[in-house]
């Protein structure tokens, strides 16, 4: 009794954690900051996850988003003006659309929380939740994983094809350019 | 199919039904390791490398044809179909991806650093076969963002072109906001049918969903129209067939429109139909996009950009086929029929644009009758093909796009498609006009035989499929579209 | 043999496009290219012949060729003939050998002239000939790209606008004509596109909503194309400023396309339908008629006024089949002289009507202008050019002993007996004709001769003779009409249920 | 087949004379030896009844027939027709070929209309006929007033020409085929539609009121056209063909009447203009109209032998007038009346057209008079109104003739210029006196016998009138006479002292004319100007409305646009201010079809949406945003 | 906790998410805001897992081809946002837009 008075109030603090820190990403000066803030929401996510039953994806999770958020930092200090939050950071357009269409989300989302008769069907094994997903990741979903697994090497070559500042024969932009309208000699 | 009967899974003999996609992957692979390891002069051997794969790629995937005694299954535990669809789709994209590949040789020449293009390309492909493939709504979402990534590093692989890289964060950014939502989509749709293969939606899916179905077909649905440049998340279409490298533009276009288009349509017949109208949902779209597509292609002065609304318009006219399915008996072969001819004309069409040089504003083609008269009939090909003027195969999909839609008693989407097809002859005609009646101020020239031969390649099978179209209505109308 | 008529015109035009270049004794040569475009274009009139002589007159289709096509959605390709498609094609085959003989300002691009003159030439006979709706379709859309082409490269003034409209115009029409025949496709059962056999399944038979859309596409369709009042207004501008040739080509032929299928397919397919609608379309018909006479006596541009006309005759035509539809009993046999008359209207005004565009386009050739009042007195130069346009102004004007009149007292006879009432209105519009030619050709042949044009040449030999066959056609058919009224009444009698 | 032949014979000789070339003589001897050739067939083939059919299609049959009237018009037709082509040769020099070609193939128009037995080969004839007339009225067809009267002749006798299609149309429509033979078994409402068309095709064709001042156009013909045109031929077809059908149609109450009507009217009025008239040809083709109208009375009054022997009689005095009257024209330069009398320049012309006129007036023994006074038998018969209009209408007969023959051919004066020694060559003499003798054997009907054998050749039954008619006529002319010599002697004939506004618009069929253009002519050429305008720009209803409801919305979007400066509004709105921009501008421009006003529209709505594309990612977000949200309308609420 | 409580958390996360998407101008923040969403995305898919779906594994893989959505998006988002700043020196939505109309 007492622990599942405990575990709502771990659940309402994550809860609760998520949301503010996911707003304070937006209304905070320093980039730098709001990155950490949404590392933060994530990590309340991940908690939420976790006690759910789903310790190993809540776990990925947190771990994943510390270090994008790590990159994300680095990119933000290395291309972005004002990273450190110098000068106050209120860079926004169609707020007030921007405002209308959150809160249309919310409640878009939040309408079948109320109108609709979601399926009562808990989860009755919860401890036995990391092993069903090692085998429906190497069982039924092998396609999925393999796929993913090529998503991921293309989003690699993808990053290193954009961003790399060097290439194999020089610098990465020497010739990365639409043909010249005129004739070349090459190319007869 | 339930679950369980499937289970356990001979992996073994579910690996033999996409050795298609086996092969892509590999190929994938030894071409990157050639682009890393050969030397610089040889980096255009990854192109012939690429095509190798896609022969063979294709080479494995005849025999799945129905036709030539393929099963019609589904497999890896229902996440993926192998009937006559996924076949024909894949016998789509591959040799369209070839064309592409023909086309980017002569283009990149000038880039020492492109074997990586050809993986890419490869996997775009490929992305576009698993969508189209994809039975299961994790496989999608894979599928999706495996198309969508190399879409968008693809169109912005030209460094140095400030327009490829603001085209490809544009498509990025329309692609990342649309996938987000989609997920949550996806999240609410498992959550309501405890499943996530579309055949455990179609029994798992409550009628009494209502919203919360709503929301999750809404939303994936969305995801469906940025892959396909259908409204409202079209906005990329334009910017990219404007900013990416032709080819690029020839291949991100059109191809992933084959994967969207079929898994739309798997998508939407696991919905139920009671309590949600996804057909006049899709009808709407449908609509939507072929309007706003040809009207604001009207007075664009960018060949390519033009090309890109033509695009947008295009995939209204191929939403026809979706509002049609489980109404009309020629959906499924419209569909594949109008994907067919739209993949064809589109890479023949952005062939010339590329054989060309990439030019792309409205005066450099004054004259182009007179002095490359083949390319102009290229293009007029290409162009009259989307118009859907017999005998090309534009023709055919319109007819059965048109049939189809009548037959599913949608009479005013058939007539809204006349009209814009009406609208859409003035800017076709805008090109070719000047094209063929006036004299060439001066000479044009050209990029060089392996983009020729594909561009040509591609406009002579329109006529070939126009004409010929028996065997493709046949084998289209003979194919299952599982699950 | 017919499918011969098809594809060797085609096959000609792949030809001269390629050997025009290619080959220096014809490129040289604009007028040998001509020469060798004139004879290939005349293939399918021997071969049409030919298929004249061996015509019976069985009141169905005769001398099918057939092939099988797109089984799986049942379209087929299938030619052959009646009394209702030979004349036409016929006809068809004679405009253009008139045509591309007709001396023209190539522009230095003989080669694509002749090649799509000859492409549009083997679609057009290809059209008449078609029995299957998706063939029919296909030489339909065909030869819209073609007449697209020929208008915007070889035309004057703002051709390339007039084409545009043309063509975007004509293809709205030609779209709704696609969602009806697939209207009526999927009706059938088993699906098939075959004329014969949608013909024999009636399958709307007996109306409703549905028949009406179907008429409605078709009707659109073949309105556009007629072109009937309201749907006319691309007709001026698109000939005005093509080229003579191609005018006569566009008013001989491609009209006759709208109005073949109002009987091929409209009335032959959804006759329930038809009937009901067969008074409306008489009224449209009578306003055509006569709002197509009217505006034409106002015109002072020779070829908006023979443009106008057209639209005048088309409403005969359109009367004609009007009258032939309509659900009277016991008028069958003025139905069929109707509906013969209305046929006859149709090759009637393509031998006339494209006479006077080719009149129209060498009277520009020699005096760069169609505005009748900046001629005068052409007689006293050229006394061929009159006479042969007096010609051709009074078969228009349905004088008899020529073809026109055949027509026109047929269409009238029939409408008399079923539409009374507006056959009477209609009858102003010989009339409003009669004025408008006549003063026409007061204008441009009569009364005196200003000093510019007195150095007038008269016609060439090969425009008088290309003329002079046409109207000797025109003659025999007006004083002998019987050869061609026995080819047409074997399809007219039995199809109207006499 | 002999009845083929003669309408053949005359068109195969026209083209004979155009293969001939530019040979005056022999031109010439071959018109009028084909026109004898054809006389001897006609007379052959009016003894014999022959008659000849032809298929023109499947179901119709195109047949010549000679029967009853048919036979005479078929001999009157080459007999007048000769002499007036011999005359043409001698004195037409200008393109003499081309004239006597034409004539000859309206002589076999004409044959081909005498001998037609059903309305479709009558039709056929009777436009050939009307087209001939163009060419042969517009022979001058370097003068723009001929070409301007060929025209205006022939768009005339082309409104008589819708009766005829009616008619033919209707004769189908009752008996299934075009014959006349079926007339009269065709039921009574078909009949009175048939009966309608013909009068109005006849009424128009033989100058009847209203249509009557064509004739004066047709003038504009060299005059053996003239001569041509209003004796035996054209003007005749309207009369012969009330005489060959009116016995047919008699079953419909209203036809009779209704053409003694026309006739009464128009031989009144004729023979007021040619009383007034002073131009030598228009008197007489104003005399014309009231001639026939004289048989258009007979015809009424159920005589059709008496009015086709008038017709036989006018054919023959009338050529011989005109042929006269053009000599004189010829002599002096001008047909005006107040400079001519001939009496001495040319005697011998001026004695033949004395015969003429002395027909004209109907002075016994001569034919005309013969077939005149058994007109007034038959209407008297009929009605004593309908003759006492015949009487008076003999009365101005008499005085127009005498003024007539007076006025040109009278003895000069002290006011008349001396006219120019004019010498009438042989064959136009020749001419003259073959026709002034013609009319002279007329008197031969007076003879015992005359009577049957023009019952005979008319297939028609005669009145003989009591012998007070001939006297009172007799009397009347005499009284005319003599009121004519004393006008004549106190220079008061030419005008009769009227006011010269009411002369000439009597002798313009009362403003007639004028009137025709003004109602008619007028308002038909400014509704074809209208619609050609209308035609060029159209603007329809529905665009204006569209335009009004676009600015509507506009001004409502732009009230937002105001409150709300989010870009994405802004596009939204720009695409609506731009719709009705496009509907704004073509309302204004209105110088286009509707068409082309709809496919501009479509371009600036193009331009408009172009603008969504803002080329800011953040407004494609919106546009997702948008989108989602109207796509759950769809899916939520719509079902 | 349950089911509702939960959701209500997630389509918090997405409405902020959406909030940040719309209206931001830079693209890194623009990107946390799609984060954000899919960060909802995530914990819904948890909640459904949990108490809906049974717990089907294919859940749990979901879940995991979520994140790597998100891995592949941002990778590919810090790669595009490099490779425009160096072409263009953009660093926000307002400095591209000269691909429009």
């Amino acid at each position: 009794m007492s622990g599942e008075l405990l575990l709502d109030a771990i659940f309402w603090l994550f809860a609760a954690g998520a949301v503010v820190t996911g707003y304070r990403v937006f209304r905070t000066d320093s980039m730098v900051r709001a990155a950490f803030y949404l590392l933060a929401s994530f990590a309340a996510v991940g908690g939420i996850l976790v006690l759910l039953g789903a310790e190993f994806v809540g776990m990925v999770l947190i771990l994943m988003m510390a270090g994008e958020m790590l990159i994300m930092a680095i990119v933000m200090v290395m291309y972005m003006m004002n990273p450190a939050g110098l000068n106050p950071m209120w860079m926004v357009h169609q707020h007030r659309v921007a405002v209308a269409a959150g809160l249309l989300s919310f409640a878009v989302l939040a309408a079948p929380v109320l109108l609709v008769d979601f399926p009562d069907h808990p989860n009755p094994a919860p401890e036995k939740a990391t092993a069903q997903l090692g085998e429906e990741l190497l069982g039924d979903s092998m396609l999925v994983f393999q796929t993913a697994g090529v998503a991921l090497l293309s989003t690699m070559i993808g990053a290193v094809v954009l961003a790399s500042r060097r290439g194999r024969y020089g610098e990465a932009e020497e010739g990365s350019t639409e043909p010249s309208l005129e004739q070349d000699l090459e190319s007869t | 199919m339930p679950d369980s009967e499937v289970m356990p899974m001979d992996m073994a003999a579910a690996v033999g039904d996409v050795v298609p996609e086996i092969v892509l992957v590999v190929g994938g692979v030894v071409v990157l390791l050639w682009a890393l390891l050969a030397p610089r002069r040889w980096q255009s051997g990854a192109a012939l490398l690429a095509l190798v794969a896609l022969a063979l790629a294709t080479l494995a995937t005849l025999p799945m044809l129905p036709a030539l005694g393929g099963r019609e299954s589904l497999t890896f535990a229902d996440t993926y179909a192998r009937d006559g669809v996924a076949v024909w789709s894949k016998l789509i994209v591959l040799p369209a991806t070839a064309a592409v590949i023909g086309l980017s040789v002569p283009w990149f020449r000038s880039d020492p650093r492109h074997g990586e293009y050809y993986t890419l390309i490869l996997y775009g492909a490929l992305g576009a076969i698993l969508l189209a493939g994809a039975t299961d709504l994790k496989e999608f979402v894979v599928a999706m963002i495996l198309s969508s990534a190399t879409g968008y590093v693809l169109t912005g692989y030209h460094r140095r072109s400030s327009s490829g890289s603001e085209a490809a964060i544009k498509y990025y950014l329309i692609g990342a906001l649309t996938s987000a939502a989609m997920l949550i989509g996806v999240a609410y749709l498992f959550g309501l049918a405890g499943s996530t293969t579309l055949s455990g939606l179609r029994s798992g899916l409550p009628p009494t969903g209502g919203v919360g179905l709503a929301v999750g077909a809404a939303l994936v649905i969305l995801a469906v129209a940025f892959k396909i440049g259908a409204v409202p998340a079209h906005a990329w279409m334009p910017d990219v067939a404007q900013g990416a490298p032709a080819p690029v533009a020839a291949f991100v276009t059109s191809i992933p429109k084959v994967g969207g288009l079929i898994f739309l349509a798997r998508f939407v017949l696991a919905l139920p139909t009671d309590g949600l109208d996804w057909r006049l949902l899709v009808a709407v779209l449908s609509a939507a996009t072929m309007t706003l597509g040809n009207l604001a292609a009207l007075w664009q002065t960018d060949v390519r950009r033009l090309l890109g609304w033509s695009a947008v318009s295009q995939t209204g006219y191929g939403l026809m086929a979706i509002v049609a399915l489980g109404l009309s008996g020629l959906a499924v072969p419209s569909l594949l029929f109008f994907l067919l001819a739209y993949v064809i004309g589109n890479v023949a069409a952005f062939g010339v644009v590329v054989e060309l040089r990439g030019r792309t504003k409205l005066e450099d083609y004054l004259g182009l009758g007179r002095a490359r008269p083949l390319l102009l009939g290229a293009l007029l090909l290409a162009f009259l093909s989307f118009i859907g003027v017999p005998p090309r195969a534009g023709f055919v999909a319109k007819l059965l796009l048109f049939g189809a839609a009548i037959e599913a008693d949608y009479i005013w989407l058939a007539v809204l498609a006349a009209l814009n097809t009406v609208v859409s002859i003035v800017y076709y005609v805008r090109v070719l006009a000047p094209a063929y009646f006036d004299a060439p101020p001066k000479s044009i020239p050209v990029l060089g035989r392996w983009a020729a031969i594909a561009t040509l390649a591609m406009a002579v099978a329109l006529i070939v499929v126009g004409l010929w179209a028996e065997p493709f209505v046949r084998a289209f109308a003979e194919s299952g579209l599982l699950p | 043999m017919l499918s011969a008529a098809v594809i060797l015109p085609i096959v000609g035009a792949v030809l001269i496009f390629v050997l025009g270049r290619q080959l220096s004794w014809l490129a040289t040569s604009e007028r040998r290219l001509q020469r060798v475009a004139t004879l290939a274009a005349a293939i399918p009139l021997v071969l049409l012949a030919f298929a004249w002589l061996a015509f019976e007159g069985t009141g169905g289709f005769e001398q099918v060729e057939a092939l099988n096509w797109i089984p799986t959605l049942g379209v087929s390709y299938r030619v052959g003939i009646d009394g209702l498609s030979l004349p036409l094609a016929s006809m068809t085959a004679l405009i253009f050998v008139a045509a591309t003989a007709y001396p023209v300002d190539l522009r230095g691009r003989g080669p694509s002239y002749f090649a799509l003159m000859l492409f549009l030439e083997g679609a057009s006979i290809g059209l008449f000939l078609a029995l299957d709706l998706f063939l029919f379709f296909v030489f339909w859309d065909v030869s819209l790209v073609a007449m697209y082409f020929l208008i915007g490269a070889w035309g004057h003034g703002d051709a390339r606008r007039s084409a545009l409209k043309f063509f975007v115009y004509t293809f709205a029409g030609s779209l709704p004509l696609l969602l009806a025949i697939l209207g009526i496709y999927l009706t059938t059962e088993p699906r098939t596109f075959d004329m014969a056999q949608i013909i024999e399944q009636q399958p709307l038979a007996g109306g409703g909503l549905y028949a009406v859309l179907v008429f409605i596409g078709f009707f659109i369709g073949f309105a556009i194309k007629t072109p009937m009042v309201p749907f006319h207004t691309w007709l001026p501008p698109a000939h005005v400023d093509a080229p003579g040739p191609v005018s006569a080509v566009l008013a001989g032929v491609l009209l006759k396309m709208g109005t073949y299928g109002f009987v091929r397919i409209l009335m032959a397919m959804l006759p329930d339908t038809f009937a009901q609608f067969a008074f409306p379309l008489a009224v449209l018909a009578v306003i055509a008629i006569v709002y197509g006479a009217l505006v034409a006596l106002a015109q002072t541009n020779l070829k908006r006024l023979v443009a106008y006309t057209s639209i005048n005759h088309m409403g005969y035509v359109i009367l004609g089949l009007a009258v032939a539809g309509a659900a009277v009993p016991g008028q069958a046999a003025a139905q069929a002289i109707a509906l013969t008359g209305a046929t006859v209207e149709m090759v009637a005004h393509g031998l006339i009507t494209g006479s006077l565009f080719l009149i129209s386009g060498s009277l520009l050739a020699r005096g760069s202008t169609y505005e009748t009042d900046a001629y005068g007195g052409l007689l006293q130069r050229a006394p061929w050019l009159t006479s042969l346009t007096v010609l051709a102004a009074f078969a228009s004007l349905g004088l008899p002993g020529l073809a026109g009149f055949v027509a026109e007292i047929q269409v009238f006879t029939g409408a008399l007996a079923v539409y009374p009432w507006l056959a009477a209105v209609g009858l102003f519009g010989i009339i409003v004709t009669a004025a408008l030619f006549l003063r026409m050709l007061g204008r441009v042949f009569l009364g005196g001769l200003p000093e510019r044009w007195s150095e007038f040449r008269d016609l060439g030999r090969t425009e008088a003779f290309t003329l002079a066959a046409l109207l000797a056609l025109v003659v025999v058919i007006g004083v002998f009409p019987a050869w061609l009224l026995d080819v047409i009444d074997s399809f007219a009698g039995p199809f109207v249920g006499r | 087949m002999i009845v083929l032949i003669l309408p053949l014979l005359p068109v195969a000789g026209a083209g004979v004379l155009l293969l001939l070339g530019d040979r005056p003589r022999l031109v010439g001897v071959a018109a009028v030896g084909t026109l004898l050739l054809t006389l001897a067939v006609a007379i052959a083939a009016a003894t014999s009844e022959p008659s000849f059919g032809w298929a023109w299609s499947p179901g119709i049959q195109l047949r010549l027939e000679l029967d009853g009237f048919g036979r005479t018009m078929s001999v009157l037709v080459p007999l007048i027709a000769t002499p007036i082509v011999a005359y043409a040769a001698a004195t037409e020099d200008d393109g003499r070929r081309r004239l006597l070609a034409l004539l000859l193939a309206f002589v076999g128009a004409m044959l081909l209309l005498v001998s037609a037995a059903d309305f479709l080969t009558l039709l056929i004839g009777w436009e050939l006929v009307s087209f001939l007339s163009w060419t042969l009225i517009g022979h001058r067809w370097r003068d723009p007033d001929a070409v301007r009267s060929a025209t205006q002749a022939f768009l005339t006798t082309r409104v008589g020409d819708i009766g005829l299609f009616i008619a033919a149309g209707m004769t189908f429509a009752a008996t299934g085929s075009f014959a006349f033979a079926g007339l009269a078994g065709a039921d009574p409402g078909a009949q009175a539609v048939i009966a309608a068309g013909v009068l109005l095709a006849a009424a128009a064709k033989s100058a009847q009121l209203p249509f009557s001042p064509w004739l004066f156009a047709a003038m504009a013909g060299p005059t053996p056209v003239s001569a041509l045109l209003h004796s035996a031929t054209l003007v005749a077809a309207g009369a012969y063909l009330l005489i060959r059908l009116g016995p047919d149609l008699g079953a419909v109450a209203w036809f009779l009447p209704a053409v003694a009507t026309v006739g009464i009217a128009t031989a009144l009025a004729g023979a007021v203009v040619a009383l007034v008239q002073t131009d030598a040809k228009r008197a007489l083709a104003g005399s014309t109209s009231a001639q026939y109208g004289l048989m258009f009375i007979a015809v009424g009054a159920g005589s059709v032998a008496a009015a086709g022997a008038q017709l036989v009689a006018h054919a023959a005095f009338k050529s011989l007038l005109f042929l006269g009257a053009g000599m004189a024209i010829h002599a002096t330069g001008s047909g005006w009346l107040g400079s001519l009398r001939l009496a001495r320049a040319m005697p011998l012309v001026a004695l033949l057209s004395a015969v003429g006129a002395l027909a004209l007036t109907a002075v016994p023994p001569l034919g005309a008079a013969w077939s005149k006074e058994r007109i007034l038998a038959a209407t008297l018969q009929a009605s004593p109104w309908l003759g006492g209009a015949v009487l008076i209408a003999s009365l101005l007969t008499a005085l127009y003739a005498a003024r007539y023959q007076l006025l040109v051919f009278g003895p000069p004066d002290a006011g008349t210029r001396a006219a120019q020694p004019y010498r009438p060559g042989a064959a136009e003499l020749a001419s003259l006196a073959v026709l002034a003798s013609v009319t002279l054997l007329l008197s031969a009907v007076w003879l015992p016998g005359g009577e049957r054998f023009v019952a005979s050749m008319t297939e028609g039954t005669l009145e003989s009138g009591a012998a007070w008619e001939i006297a009172a006529s007799v009397g009347l002319t005499a009284v005319a006479f003599g009121l004519v010599w004393q006008l004549f002697r106190s220079r008061r004939l030419l005008t009769f002292g009227l006011p010269d506004r009411l002369q000439a618009a009597a002798a313009d069929w009362l403003g007639l004319p004028a009137m025709t253009h003004a109602i008619i002519v007028r308002p038909i050429e400014s509704l074809a100007a209208t619609l050609a305008r209308l035609d060029d720009r159209v603007i329809d209803a529905g665009i204006r409305g569209v335009a009004w409801l676009a600015r509507r919305v506009s001004a409502l979007a732009a009230i937002h646009g105001e409150w709300t400066f989010d870009g994405i509004v802004r596009g939204i709105t720009s695409l609506t201010l731009g719709t009705a921009r496009a509907s704004r501008t073509t309302d204004d421009l209105g110088v286009d079809a509707a068409v082309e006003a709809g496919a501009r529209g479509v371009g600036l709505v193009g331009e408009a949406s172009r603008r969504l594309q803002t080329g800011e990612s953040h407004h494609y977000y919106v546009i997702i945003a948008v989108g989602l949200a109207v796509m759950l309308v769809v899916l939520i609420w719509i079902p | 906790m349950s089911l509702e409580t939960i959701l209500l958390v997630a389509a918090a996360l997405f409405g902020i998410g959406v909030y940040g998407a719309l209206s931001q101008q830079s693209f890194v923040m623009l990107m946390m805001g799609l984060e954000l969403m899919i960060n909802g995305g995530i914990l819904a898919l948890g909640a459904f897992w949990a108490y809906t779906a049974g717990g089907n594994p294919q859940g749990q893989m979901l879940a995991i081809v979520f994140m790597t959505v998100m891995a592949v998006e941002m990778a590919l988002g810090f790669a595009l946002i490099t490779n425009v700043y160096r072409a263009r020196r953009a660093d926000i939505t307002e400095k591209l837009r000269r691909l429009k109309g």
